[in-house]
């Protein structure tokens, strides 16, 4: 096969999606749940320009899109980084574990 | 396209709320010798302005490309959320009289509200999305706003985590819509919906992103935490404002643009509901913390909500957006009472309401009248708003599910009876003390209550929400 | 309204007097309730005298027949078309004899009662139950709707029911007014389900178009309801056998006798006037009302000759061996009912057939008098002596010379001597039985035997036997008030069997030619003095002979004694199968299985809650891994299952 | 006249009471609320027989009819016939009874004195309903006050007796619901749905419908009306209330439900009636056996007439579900005449609680001595209870049978005849209750020293005495007040079973 | 096999093994810098698709803003060298059930559904047509959107310095 198929690209997308939201699940540590978080915005985004670009061509809606949520996850990434801090202050601690006095 | 005037008229709620974020932005940079209680008296005239302007100038129409779309419906929706922030304002005032970031903590509500009314007027899933987020990442800047309580900053992560955690699925699936269909905007969207596995499974991905929001079962996990550690005032936020925008934002897109899909979302709202009702009550039944306790109660709400939804004909999405209308009145009569004690005494747990009618009847009343109306009880609005929902499901032949849900009513009653058992029947030994209500959580306490008796017995209100819902 | 409507007046009276007494007699008119009572009867009783004379002389007799008149009537509740409870007076030969009987017993025990009841505290109540009791039985012999008649056969009940738990402090009187309200309401719950029958098939329930409907052999509704059968009975048996059992309740036949002894814990006026002459007469009363129905239906009509001629012998050998004297008397009031029930029951209709009834109705009549004077009696040996048991009383011939006469008058014509009353009404009775059934015939004059012997064991253990010691009582022997009663009764009972009853009551309302035989009456007067001459012997002085006999019969004698142990047994059924077998059970299933599945339910909920409650970790990675779980259950819901 | 006036009366009423200042002005102003609708509803019994006089034959007169919901087609759709009439005396009987009876409350006065009120406007609206909607939210605005009486101000369990009655009743009312909107979305009013009673009634509703809804309505109403086995509110709720609450629940609550089930289950789904009629029956017939049985196992007084009144009440629903003419009538009677003796019944006991502190049979004995007023109400209570003639139970009683024994099938009959021998059980209990309580000798000391009834006492007992004797002496007139009313259902349910 | 194939999947190797490291690495510095490496194969990913503008922005925005952001609070909260807490066991076992269940059946409607390419159309992304669409009110222009985003990052940045500011009184007056 010469060219890279669509669904290629996706199984790159859909795999890193799901790697991502195994950091989320897994990982201890708040910090790194956001990287998770942020793994699965990247794979979202290669989503949207991989369908503009190979089936949409003639508008640039999938392009903006990812343009948006890139902006979005910065924002996102800042305030939860803030709230982490915030909560580092109280707590002592980053271990997601720990944050658990509100419950049933 | 004519950008002239209908560039004003059509997003003058916008443009209202807008111009409030810069004055307060430019009070916030410009003046240093301001005292709370003036800051809380300008917002609350401003909202009170907002909240009147929205009644003039109705006029149907899009922008942007049909980004911005608006119609008499739009606009009352966004009047209800005008009207609910309002009464919030009203309410918070006492707790936030002595609070350094009065000015930021509007700056954030006002910038909520303004990413849900684009959210209630997008004609497109970019602009959905964006509103989306506009509406819920200061929010969870506004949960984290008792900054020394630890159980704030863990409501904040938790809500910004499972928010972004939701984002991200929505994400997927509003790109899958868009690999699927090639547009974003939701007319072009609704005409290329063929039923495709693959498209199904987005579409349950976006559901999934709207039952987080309005937190329906099993999407609804953070409610109660978040609930429980956010300031009162932002919870009350939380569960009527936040979560009227996304019912009528869900409403318009089921209905308008997933029409095709009519029998898979009644199906999965048939789901959804079910779990909602069941799984809410049988929490809500053991809780203790009040505001954890609304949490819930409202978790079961929006079981109810969404059986008026599956009506699918007009008089489900009248039914839905007059249940939100009545459910603000409601819980906000509920939050009202809470926040003021929570303010000036710190109790929130339901045991120390006990006895609490032997001091503070007035309250005492408002409180349990709020309550009835969650409840459904009549005469208060509740009561209509629910028998509504519950008609227009059966109208769709979901008896079912009416069934299921009425009994679930049952259930509901016993755990509203219960804060009513402990206000008027139980005796404390340390009662909570008789509390001076300050004017304008007065005010509010008496907007609600009003609200309470009359919405429902009223039949104009239920007519006049009629007259412009939108069909199937 | 008819020229008859004062009629209305004679219930009515008393009915004021109860209203008048039962609001105000406690607080405001005590010391006139006793006058209030006893004016109103006597307007009563004349105004009965008189529909007597008007009714038997003037108006009652067409073509030689008295007819059935029906004075008034108003409906009173519709049930459907045609069907009614009406408010009926009917005049006809029986109930015209009932309110005179009634009216005039009652005043006398109204008189009696002004002495007797003097200086109780609830003397006013008394009077207002007393002419409660009034009301209801003259209503209830006045009744033109079988409806009617039940109405006031519970507004009997009922006042026997206060009558008799008058004395309320005491724990037997109350035991005893509740045992004997629920028996009778037993009993007319099968009154009440015959009155459904029979309604149902005639569709009326007035007694004349009832009547007529159903000894017509050919009207459809007596096709009906003989052709229809339940249990290879047809229903006509089966709605006359359920009234009589009603009947068979109130006038205390065999089984449902059991409440009647007990009932005497009331004041013994009470009993003089309800448990002997008037309420437990009223079964005789209803099945005499019915009679053209029973005589169509032999089974029905069986049913009541044996279970008359049986009660009748029954309780006679149980008068034998009762100590209480009112309990004897009781007794013999059963033994005496038993004989009306049986003569009716061997009864035809029409003509010389009809004798039965006649002598039943005849017996009736003369019963009521001598045994209202017994009790009377009785109830004045009590004042006097403050004792009912026999081993307390004795010799008080002298101490009571009017008492005793009166007694002994009465004890004469319940035994059948002539010429006192009841030698002819018996006479009547028992030649009826004896051209109907041999058997039943045996039995009547064995039960006259014993009754004289019960009847002179009663009189010699009272007046003569030993000598007791009475402590002075102020009033002598009794106040002119209780005196003059028992001398105006023991007229009566002398002179009652006079009273042309055999032309006057028949079945078919022909009058009937007198009966007197005396080589066929000589045999029941040996019988009587046979009787007699054996309780002289054994009680007119105190000796052992009495004990020797007991203890000869042994446990027969016992069992006499204790009234054959049928109380027992209904205290078996009473607490040990519907109380333990059915109420406890019902209370503890209501409890614990209907409540408890009700708060099961409320439990199980509490429960999953707290089971649940894990989903609610606080984790927050738990809460996306459920979201994503949310996700994938329903993308598999409705992408596979729902297509 | 104008029937909103009964409901505006008495809420009015409530509202002014809670402006009142001390016990005294309260009690003015609730007495003379209660006088006010007590006038109002004879004013409306002569209106009704002038209009009826005057030859209208209508089925309901005097109606209004308001539109309160257009998308929806919901009304406020009033008007009457004689038998909400009847359910309108009994109201109003009840409530300036329940008014009297509770002179004495000292606690929370006005609340108290509101929610009674508030209740008997509640029952009123209910009963002069002729919209399915109007009715199912009056239905519903009765059941918090009745939670609000027994827990504030009730006696022994009260919370749990409050929950469990709220819970119950909102249960029954969440299957009225149910059935209310089935029968609502299968009528056709040219393409638009109607809640409205009377347009109900003149379509066909299918008969699959019809026998898929009538169950919800009927056991949803039944619930009110203590149907076996949901009945088990009846005596928590009962024994727990305070008197006047007891009063309400007993004499109207229950009420509502046998109204229900005639007007809406069975007038409104004839064929599902024919359908469940011996259902309807057995389930009824075992409430009145098990329910006797029951009370007879009773030591508290209150709980004695609360199993009485499941007893009771099951010959309401019996004579609903035998479905002749006559029967139906009897529901009617038996509706009326319960709720006036059982009110009559409760206010005795508690007259008798309040002094004696007590009300377990055993620990009393012969308060006929030292309380002759009140022990006589307990015994005229408990005679009409057992179906004396002269009180209504009576008249209402043998109404059910004779109407009952119309049904010519065997099992009915079965069922008539276990009715009937209820009545010698009722006996033995009412007989066993006076014999313990109010007769035999004085078992405490301290009882020489109470008190008899007070003059409101006495009138409260005065009026319910009144109402009984009225039905039990005469009950032709309110056989003719009810019967144009059952004329029309029987009409409706068609296949009239009379006498063959 | 052409180049443009090959360098396919050497990204995207290099883009998912680094992801799979940055999710399982027990340092978290380490799990920083793989993190920054799947963004910057992302970014080259961007480039290999013909959208060089997001991959500019991705560069910028995610390797220059979110990642140092994000090293920055791992050096406020942590010691670098520290052993993370090691995943709950149950908790990975279900979550590598539920993924891998989730990403074949996601990919499996993906691949089932097989996206018509059409690929010969020309896509070129110039970033001049990008910004002029972005400030356009026209069809296609995104300026609304742009405006909402805008705000949403002055409201965060306010979200932050509210919550973020040093709070003066060391004191905490918690409930607990």
């Amino acid at each position: 096969m010469n060219e890279i198929s669509i669904t290629q690209i996706l199984f790159v997308s859909t795999a890193l999606f799901f790697i991502g939201m195994y950091g989320l699940f897994t990982r201890r540590n708040m910090i790194t749940m956001l990287m998770a978080i942020e793994l699965i915005l990247n794979s979202v985004n290669i989503n949207f320009v991989a369908f503009n670009k190979y089936l949409y061509p003639d508008k640039l809606d999938g392009v903006f899109f990812a343009i948006f949520v890139i902006t979005i996850a910065a924002a996102e990434a800042a305030l939860a980084i803030a709230i982490i801090i915030n909560l580092y202050r109280s707590h002592q601690s980053i271990d997601v574990e720990d944050a658990n006095e509100l419950k049933y | 396209m004519n950008m002239g005037i209908d560039f004003l008229i059509l997003m003058k709620q916008e443009w209202a709320v807008i111009a409030i974020l810069f004055i307060l932005l430019f009070i916030k940079v410009g003046s240093k010798d301001r005292t709370n209680e003036n800051i809380l008296n300008l917002v609350n005239v401003l909202l009170l302005l907002n909240l009147i302007g929205g009644f003039f100038g109705y006029k149907d129409g899009m922008l942007f490309n049909e980004m911005f779309k608006t119609n008499h419906l739009i606009v009352m929706e966004k009047n209800i959320l005008s009207l609910g922030t309002y009464i919030i304002a009203l309410q918070s005032s006492s707790w936030l009289k002595n609070n350094k970031h009065v000015l930021e903590f509007y700056l954030l509500l006002l910038s909520t509200l303004l990413g849900m009314f684009f959210m209630i007027s997008a004609g497109n899933l970019l602009m959905f999305f964006l509103g989306l987020e506009l509406s819920s990442i200061p929010l969870a800047a506004l949960s984290n706003f008792d900054l020394e309580k630890r159980k704030s900053s863990e409501a904040a992560f938790k809500f910004i985590i499972s928010s972004a955690f939701s984002s991200g699925l929505l994400l997927l699936g509003i790109s899958l819509i868009y690999g699927t269909t090639g547009s974003l905007n939701f007319s072009a969207i609704s005409e290329h919906l063929h039923g495709g596995p693959l498209q199904i499974f987005a579409f349950i991905l976006l559901i999934s992103g709207f039952a987080f929001k309005i937190s329906a079962v099993p999407f609804h996990l953070w409610t109660a935490d978040v609930y429980e550690g956010s300031p009162v005032t932002v919870t009350s936020y939380f569960s009527v404002i936040s979560k009227g925008s996304v019912l009528f934002v869900f409403l318009t897109v089921l209905y308008t643009v997933f029409k095709p899909y009519g029998v898979t979302w009644n199906n999965i709202l048939f789901v959804l509901s079910v779990l909602t009702m069941i799984i809410g009550n049988l929490f809500a039944i053991r809780q203790n913390n009040l505001k954890r306790f609304l949490a819930f109660s409202s978790v079961a709400q929006i079981g109810f909500i969404l059986i008026g939804i599956t009506g699918a004909t007009q008089a489900g999405s009248a039914s839905v957006v007059y249940f939100v209308l009545i459910y603000s009145f409601s819980n906000l009569g509920a939050f009202g009472v809470i926040s003021l004690v929570s303010a000036l005494t710190g109790k929130e747990n339901i045991e120390d309401y006990k006895a609490f009618y032997k001091t503070n009847p007035m309250l005492s009343w408002v409180l349990a009248v709020s309550l009835f109306s969650l409840a459904g009880i009549p005469p208060t609005a509740g009561f209509f708003g629910k028998f509504f929902l519950l008609m227009a499901g059966a109208g769709h032949g979901n008896y079912i599910l009416v069934t299921i849900a009425a009994l679930n009513m049952v259930v509901s009653l016993y755990y509203y009876l219960n804060i009513v058992k402990a206000i008027f029947m139980d005796s404390n030994e340390n009662p909570i003390k008789k509390l001076m209500i300050p004017a304008s959580p007065k005010l509010a306490l008496i907007i609600c209550s009003t609200g309470i008796v009359l919405t429902g017995v009223i039949g104009y209100v239920y007519d006049y929400i009629y007259s412009m819902s939108i069909g199937f | 309204m008819s020229h008859y409507s004062y009629i209305v007046f004679i219930p009515l009276f008393p009915l004021f007097s109860f209203l008048i007494l039962g609001l105000f007699g406690r607080k405001y008119i005590k010391i006139y309730s006793g006058t209030i009572g006893v004016v109103s009867l006597l307007i009563s009783a004349l105004l009965s005298v008189y529909t007597a004379y008007q009714y038997f002389f003037i108006f009652g007799k067409a073509n030689g027949v008295f007819q059935h008149i029906i004075a008034v009537k108003y409906v009173w509740l519709q049930f459907s078309p045609g069907v009614s409870i009406d408010m009926g007076i009917l005049l006809d030969p029986i109930s015209v004899m009932m309110i005179v009987i009634v009216s005039f017993i009652s005043l006398m025990v109204h008189i009696f009662s002004l002495g007797y009841m003097r200086g109780e505290e609830r003397f006013a109540t008394y009077y207002a139950f007393l002419s409660l009791f009034t009301f209801s039985m003259l209503g209830l012999v006045l009744s033109s709707n079988i409806f009617q008649i039940y109405m006031f056969w519970e507004l009997v009940g009922i006042s026997s029911f206060l009558l008799i738990g008058y004395f309320f402090e005491s724990p037997s009187a109350v035991a005893a007014s509740k045992k004997a309200f629920i028996v009778t309401r037993f009993a007319d719950l099968g009154f009440l389900i015959g009155i459904l029958i029979l309604a149902f098939y005639s569709r009326t329930l007035d007694f004349g178009s009832l009547i007529e409907k159903f000894t017509s052999v050919q009207s459809p509704e007596f096709i009906q309801i003989t052709s229809a059968t339940f249990l290879g009975v047809s229903m006509l048996t089966w709605g006359l056998v359920l009234v009589f059992i009603g009947g068979a309740g109130k006038s205390a036949m065999f089984p449902l006798h059991i409440w009647l002894p007990d009932a005497m814990e009331g004041p013994t006026p009470v009993s003089a006037l309800i448990h002997a002459a008037t309420m437990v007469v009223a079964g005789v009363f209803l099945v005499a009302r019915l009679f053209p129905v029973f005589s169509i239906d032999l089974t029905a009509l069986q049913i009541v000759a044996w279970v008359g001629s049986f009660s009748a012998l029954f309780a006679a050998v149980i008068a034998c061996t009762q100590t209480d004297i009112k309990r004897v008397l009781a007794f013999s009031t059963i033994s005496q009912i038993g004989f009306m029930m049986f003569s009716l029951g061997v009864s035809k209709y029409g003509g010389e057939n009809g004798l039965g009834f006649t002598g039943s109705m005849f017996h009736l009549f003369t019963h009521a008098f001598f045994k209202s004077l017994l009790f009377l009696g009785a109830g004045a040996v009590i004042h006097f002596a403050h004792s009912n048991e026999i081993k307390d009383l004795g010799g008080l011939r002298k101490l009571m010379p009017v008492t005793h006469i009166c007694f002994l008058i009465a004890c004469l014509a319940i035994s059948g001597i002539p010429p006192f009353s009841g030698f002819f009404s018996k006479e009547d009775i028992l030649l009826a039985a004896f051209h109907s059934n041999k058997l039943i015939y045996g039995i009547a004059l064995l039960t006259s035997a014993l009754t004289a012997f019960y009847m002179f064991r009663l009189y010699y253990s009272i007046f003569w036997n030993k000598k007791i010691s009475i402590h002075e009582t102020p009033h002598g022997e009794a106040t002119v008030s209780m005196k003059l009663p028992l001398i105006i009764l023991s007229a009566c009972t002398v002179l009652a069997g006079f009273a042309p009853i055999s032309s006057w009551v028949t079945s078919d309302g022909a009058p009937l030619k007198s009966h007197l035989d005396i080589s066929f009456s000589a045999l029941p007067v040996l019988m009587g003095a046979t009787g007699i001459f054996l309780a002289t012997y054994l009680y007119k002085t105190q000796n052992s002979r009495p004990q020797t006999i007991a203890s000869v019969l042994g446990s027969l004698y016992r069992g006499t004694y204790k009234k054959f142990y049928i109380d027992e047994v209904y205290l078996f059924i009473t607490k040990k199968i519907i109380f333990n077998g059915i109420g406890r059970p019902a209370a503890w299933i209501d409890k614990n299985i209907v409540d408890g599945f009700m708060n099961l339910l409320a439990n199980t909920t509490a429960k999953i809650s707290a089971l649940i409650k894990g989903i609610q970790s606080g984790k927050v990675q738990n809460y996306t891994l459920y979201f994503f779980g949310g996700i994938v259950g329903l993308a598999l819901l409705f992408i596979y299952v729902f297509k | 006249m104008n029937l909103s006036l009964l409901i505006i009366f008495p809420l009015v009423t409530g509202i002014a009471v809670l402006f009142c200042k001390g016990l005294k002005q309260v009690r003015t102003v609730s007495l003379t609320g209660a006088t006010a609708q007590f006038i109002l509803s004879l004013v409306l019994l002569v209106e009704y027989w002038k209009e009826r006089s005057a030859g209208n034959r209508s089925q309901f007169l005097f109606d209004r009819n308001y539109t309160w919901f257009e998308p929806l087609h919901i009304h406020y759709h009033i008007g009457v016939d004689g038998i909400s009439i009847a359910m309108i005396l009994l109201t109003a009987f009840v409530v300036i009874a329940g008014v009297l009876v509770s002179w004495a409350q000292e606690t929370l006065n006005k609340e108290f004195f509101f929610l009674l009120l508030f209740l008997g406007a509640s029952a009123y609206g209910f009963f002069v309903s002729l919209d399915l909607f109007t009715l199912f939210f009056f239905l519903e605005l009765a059941v918090i006050p009745k939670f609000l009486l027994i827990g504030i101000w009730g006696s022994g369990k009260k919370e749990y007796s409050a929950m469990k009655l709220a819970l119950m009743l909102m249960a029954g009312s969440a299957l009225v619901f149910v059935g209310l909107l089935g029968l609502y979305f299968n009528t056709n009013l040219n393409g638009a749905h109607s809640f409205d009673l009377v347009e109900i009634s003149q379509m066909h509703i299918g008969t699959a419908a019809q026998n898929l809804f009538f169950p919800f309505a009927f056991v949803g109403f039944g619930i009110f009306a203590a149907l076996f086995p949901f009945h088990t509110w009846v005596p928590d709720g009962h024994s727990s209330a305070p008197t006047a609450a007891s009063m309400f629940l007993a004499g109207i609550s229950m009420k509502l439900g046998g109204y229900g089930c005639l007007r809406v289950a069975t007038y409104l789904m004839p064929d599902a009636a024919h359908h469940y009629s011996p259902v309807i029956i057995l389930l009824s017939t075992v409430a009145i056996i098990y329910g006797a049985f029951a009370t007879m196992m009773q030591k508290d007084l209150k709980y004695i007439n609360a199993y009485s009144s499941i007893s009771h009440c099951g010959f309401v629903l019996l004579g609903i579900g035998m479905l002749t003419q006559t029967s139906i009538n009897g529901a009617v009677l038996q509706m009326v005449s319960h709720g006036l003796m059982t009110a009559l019944f409760f206010a005795a006991i508690g007259m008798i609680y309040s002094r004696t502190h007590t009300r377990v049979t055993e620990q009393l004995g012969g308060l006929l001595k030292v309380l002759p007023f009140i022990s006589t109400v307990f015994v005229i209570a408990g005679l009409c209870s057992l179906g004396l003639p002269g009180f209504s139970g009576f008249v209402a009683e043998v109404t059910v049978f004779m109407g009952s024994w119309q049904n010519p099938d065997r099992w009915y009959r079965l069922a008539t005849i276990l009715a009937c021998a209820s009545i010698v059980v009722t006996a033995v209990y009412i007989l066993r209750a006076t014999g313990k309580a109010i007769m035999g000798p004085i078992t405490e000391k301290h009882f020489n020293n109470l008190t008899d009834a007070t003059w409101n006492e006495r009138t409260a007992a005065g009026v319910l005495i009144i109402g009984i004797v009225a039905i039990g002496v005469a009950p032709f007139w309110i056989y003719h007040l009810i019967t144009p009313g059952t004329d029309y259902i029987i009409q409706h349910l068609g296949k009239p079973v009379t006498l063959k | 096999m052409n180049a443009s194939v090959i360098i396919f999947y050497i990204l995207s190797a290099f883009i998912l093994a680094s992801a799979l490291l940055a999710v399982v690495s027990g340092k978290i510095f380490r799990s920083a810098i793989f993190l920054l490496f799947t963004l910057i194969g992302t970014a080259a990913l961007f480039f290999w698709m013909g959208v060089e503008f997001i991959a500019a922005v991705q560069i910028i925005i995610y390797v220059g803003g979110i990642v140092v952001l994000i090293i920055f609070s791992i050096f406020l909260t942590q010691k670098s060298g520290d052993e993370m807490p090691k995943p709950l066991r149950n908790r990975s076992l279900f979550s590598v059930l539920a993924l891998i269940f989730g990403f074949t059946f996601t990919y499996r409607l993906i691949y089932e559904y097989g996206f018509v390419q059409t690929a010969h159309k020309s896509f070129n992304v110039k970033v001049s047509e990008i910004g002029a669409q972005m400030l356009s009110t026209k069809e296609h222009g995104f300026v609304l959107p742009f405006e909402v985003v805008s705000i949403l990052l002055l409201a965060s940045m306010i979200g932050c310095i509210v919550i973020a500011m040093k709070i003066k009184s060391p004191e905490r007056t918690d409930i607990q």
